[in-house]
């Protein structure tokens, strides 16, 4: 396990709760991990999202505490928005502006730089995933993988020191998400990945399965990810969907 | 209708949009105060000239987004026709189209970011006073950005609804209307916060 | 925080989108539009104070000269038309609106919302829109207050149109009602 | 190859083009296919939605002629209702009403069921997928994967002779997703798959993949997919994404 340099962007949760109208969505979730790519992996309605949105501090937890680099994300907004970026699960809740160059200038423009860095931050994001030709298009003409491949690059050019990933291969094709992979392996920032697909975490330092709103394992992903493909696998062969009758 | 964007680049695009609205606000203001119709055909003529100059693309894209007036025209020429008034009729209409037109190529041809600076620097003594004026900075945007979304809202559901219904949706997609409208209001709250939302640019200060 | 500016937004625009909705224009200029269905339900859903901040913001990009009402109007022209005194009270009614609601306490949010609608759609906004009417117009307040009293049968089929969204969103989305105070019933239960 | 018995619900394709603002996004695509299971293949923004749209007779061809068994579902939309049923990849974009049991009941009730019908109808959907519980339930409220599940049930429900579904897998975990592939290879249904991963496409019985908006090959999986990975690997090692420096 990767131990990270300075303490600053580690991830703490102590006894960590979500209620939604009375109902625990997370309950009493202890993570700790420095690690450099931590997955996160669990069933649909497990509540990954919900803790990808406490992670980033869009939502207060309704129990514990939570800390990344001892930051109060939810409290200290500041701070959160140089700490920590998140990359939504659908693309569409995530865009603001009706354009691909506005909608990436708008968390760099919000972090403080001026228009001058801001339109070349702009364009080495595009640049740099070929897409120099989106910088005028307008968002609503996109298909979906391509609304997310903006969206990723929206989060990308606020250069957060953790990266919040809801299912980020979940849209895109086998070409960008080749490309993707690589060059979130290569680049500095802290990985938060969550799926609900074994093999986008393979190259995971530190695992978590999430289930019902607790983690029920961690460890390496050799360890993991066999078991949870297996209870998977179980779990589909279990009941079948019966026939629509009646 | 306001997502008016020009499908090519002008040199009005480099031109500052705080002279542009000036302008816009002046014309607009001059045009209320004349009540010569042939100085408003002239109006129209210079304005229709100015959306002919970047080019045929330009133009018929101007000319595509200012179709929404055009019903309104026909009321209004057909009312002041069987009123017997024609020539009110026509400096109204002239008077309308002219200045649709007029704001809308200063809309084709100015950057939402440029305007949102424009308010910014437009609002900076009231927030020396201390309103927090960094919200409408914000708001503005929002509010282009939601107006088509609300028709492209409507234009998805009713395909939803086409999807697995043979009758006209008509006033029932009223209330899915509004809950996915106030739906996409907390996304938006939520991203915005995920992107720094009210806090302003908060380099240069 | 965040929420608030995109739900003020959001309402700003839907009055703005209303806008689209075709409209007849009388005779003395002042046209009948869907607008202020968006400036009732403003502050019938949002409350008094976001409610008039949604129908300001509308008016500010008006100013700004985007086209934005009705019939695709929009500049500082607007504000020196005879509709003015209509334009300008639409953050007024939408406060009222929201006042009433949230003080006027009544069993059904529906019936609440469409009386509210009522008093800051139609009696608040008539007396802005009369007296910029009769300034504009050169008439006396009287004078104007007939004229403007065709638009009464449109105005109250809005109101009951505010009414019965509301009612409907009560009961499918109570907490996007902030005024109104109601525990969730069991069909709100969460998975 | 499967021959469909009656030439009810075959698909034919002659031509077909489709175009925004003068942009071509689809382009002489003619396809003809009676297999019981097609499927469709291709990258981000290669035209696949808007093929499944079309299909659908959600919208109109701007050049061409599609039919489905015979008939012109963008004019007879009695017919196509009757024929085609289509699972949108947002589900955001496919959900109607509030709650789970009012959007499930919405296709059989325009169908023509009567209320009594139509309450089994849901019942029996959302028992065979052992989901009773979520009857009442606000959509809202539920994760993108449930939302997903909502959408597939909702068609479902409907028992369109021809299915159309615009990347079903993507949202959903492991367990659902064998559980409902095993589901759709047992149903009578004609099924039109669209992915981008071609894994979930091994099954099918005819593939065609999309490129640009033209089809650039089509026949048996065995023979189409390994090319079509191969193509895909090639490109995603291509050009790297460059580092964001600027
Ligand atoms: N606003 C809400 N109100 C009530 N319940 C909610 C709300 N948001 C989420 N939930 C519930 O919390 C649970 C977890 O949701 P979450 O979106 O975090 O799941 P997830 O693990 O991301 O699933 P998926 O893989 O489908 O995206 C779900 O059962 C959902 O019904
Ligand atoms: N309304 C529109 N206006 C302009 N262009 C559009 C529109 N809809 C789609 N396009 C363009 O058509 C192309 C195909 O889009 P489509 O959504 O069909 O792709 P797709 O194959 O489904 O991609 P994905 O795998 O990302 O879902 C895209 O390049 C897109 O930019
Ligand atoms: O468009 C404007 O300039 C302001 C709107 C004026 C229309 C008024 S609002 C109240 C009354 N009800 C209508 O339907 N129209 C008028
Ligand atoms: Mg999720
Ligand atoms: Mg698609």
């Amino acid at each position: 396990m990767h131990r990270c340099e300075t303490a600053q962007c580690a991830i703490r949760l102590d006894d960590l709760g979500y209620e939604v109208a009375g109902r625990p969505v997370l309950d009493g979730v202890t993570l700790h991990s420095s690690a450099r790519r931590i997955g996160v992996v669990g069933r649909n309605g497990s509540g990954k999202s919900t803790l990808a949105r406490l992670l980033a501090g869009l939502i207060a937890p309704t129990r514990g505490q939570l800390r990344i680099g001892g930051r109060d994300v939810f409290r200290d907004r500041r701070a959160a928005l140089e700490t920590v970026g998140i990359l939504f699960q659908n693309p569409e809740h995530q865009i603001i502006f009706p354009r691909v160059a506005e909608e990436i200038a708008f968390g760099p423009r919000q972090q403080g730089l001026d228009k001058v860095q801001t339109a070349a931050r702009v364009e080495s994001v595009l640049r740099s995933f070929d897409k120099l030709h989106w910088k005028d298009a307008p968002i609503s003409a996109l298909s979906q993988g391509q609304k997310h491949l903006v969206c990723m690059m929206a989060v990308l050019a606020m250069r957060p020191r953790l990266l919040i990933l809801d299912e980020p291969y979940a849209g895109l094709d086998i070409p960008t998400r080749r490309q993707l992979a690589r060059y979130l392996h290569r680049i500095e920032t802290r990985l938060l990945h969550i799926s609900h697909e074994p093999s986008d975490l393979e190259s995971c330092d530190e695992l978590f399965w999430l289930d019902r709103g607790r983690i029920v394992a961690q460890g390496a992903p050799a360890g993991l990810l066999p078991d949870f493909t297996a209870e998977m696998i179980r779990l589909g062969e279990l009941d079948d969907i019966a026939d629509l009758a009646g | 209708m306001i997502s008016l964007t020009s499908p090519v680049e002008t040199r009005a695009h480099r031109w500052p949009a705080g002279p542009k609205l000036g302008g816009l606000c002046l014309a607009s203001t001059a045009l209320f105060m004349v009540g010569d119709i042939a100085v408003h055909a002239a109006a129209l003529v210079a304005v229709l000239a100015l959306y002919a100059a970047p080019g045929p693309v330009f133009l018929r894209a101007g000319l595509r987004s200012l179709r929404v007036v055009l019903p309104f025209v026909a009321v209004l020429l057909a009312w002041h026709a069987a009123a017997g008034d024609m020539r009110l009729g026509l400096l109204i209409t002239l008077r309308m189209v002219t200045l649709v037109a007029l704001a809308n190529l200063v809309t084709m041809t100015t950057g939402l970011e440029d305007l949102v600076e424009l308010v910014r620097r437009l609002t900076a003594p009231l927030r020396r006073l201390g309103l927090p004026t960094g919200m409408l900075e914000i708001a503005i945007p929002l509010v282009i950005r939601f107006t088509p979304v609300l028709v492209a809202r409507a234009e998805t559901l009713a395909e939803a609804w086409r999807a697995r219904s043979r009758r006209r949706p008509g006033w029932r997609l009223i209330l899915p209307l509004t809950l996915q409208a106030l739906d996409d209001a907390d996304h938006v709250g939520e991203a915005l916060r995920a992107r720094g939302g009210p806090l302003g640019p908060h380099g240069q200060e | 925080m965040e929420r608030n500016i995109a739900q003020i937004a959001l309402f700003a625009a839907m009055i703005a989108a209303l806008g689209l909705v075709p409209q007849i224009t009388l005779g003395f200029g002042v046209p009948i539009t869907a607008q202020t269905l968006g400036v009732m339900l403003a502050g019938a859903v949002l409350g008094a104070r976001r409610g008039a901040a949604a129908a300001a913001l509308f008016l500010l990009l008006v100013a700004l000269g985007l086209p934005l009402l009705a019939g695709g109007r929009g500049g500082l022209g607007a504000f020196v038309a005879p509709t003015a005194g209509f334009a300008l009270g639409f953050p007024v009614a939408a406060f009222a609106t929201g006042l009433f609601v949230e003080h006027v306490r009544l069993r059904s949010a529906g019936l609440a919302a469409g009386l509210g609608a009522v008093f800051g759609g139609i009696a608040v906004l008539y007396v802005f829109g009369a007296t910029g009417l009769a300034i504009v117009a050169q008439k006396s307040l009287l004078e104007a207050f007939t004229l403007v009293a065709v638009f009464i049968p449109g105005d109250l089929l809005k109101a009951a149109i505010t009414g019965m969204l509301v009612q409907a969103l009560a009961r499918v989305r109570p907490q996007t009602l902030a005024w109104h105070h109601q525990a969730a019933g069991p069909g709100e239960r969460r998975l």
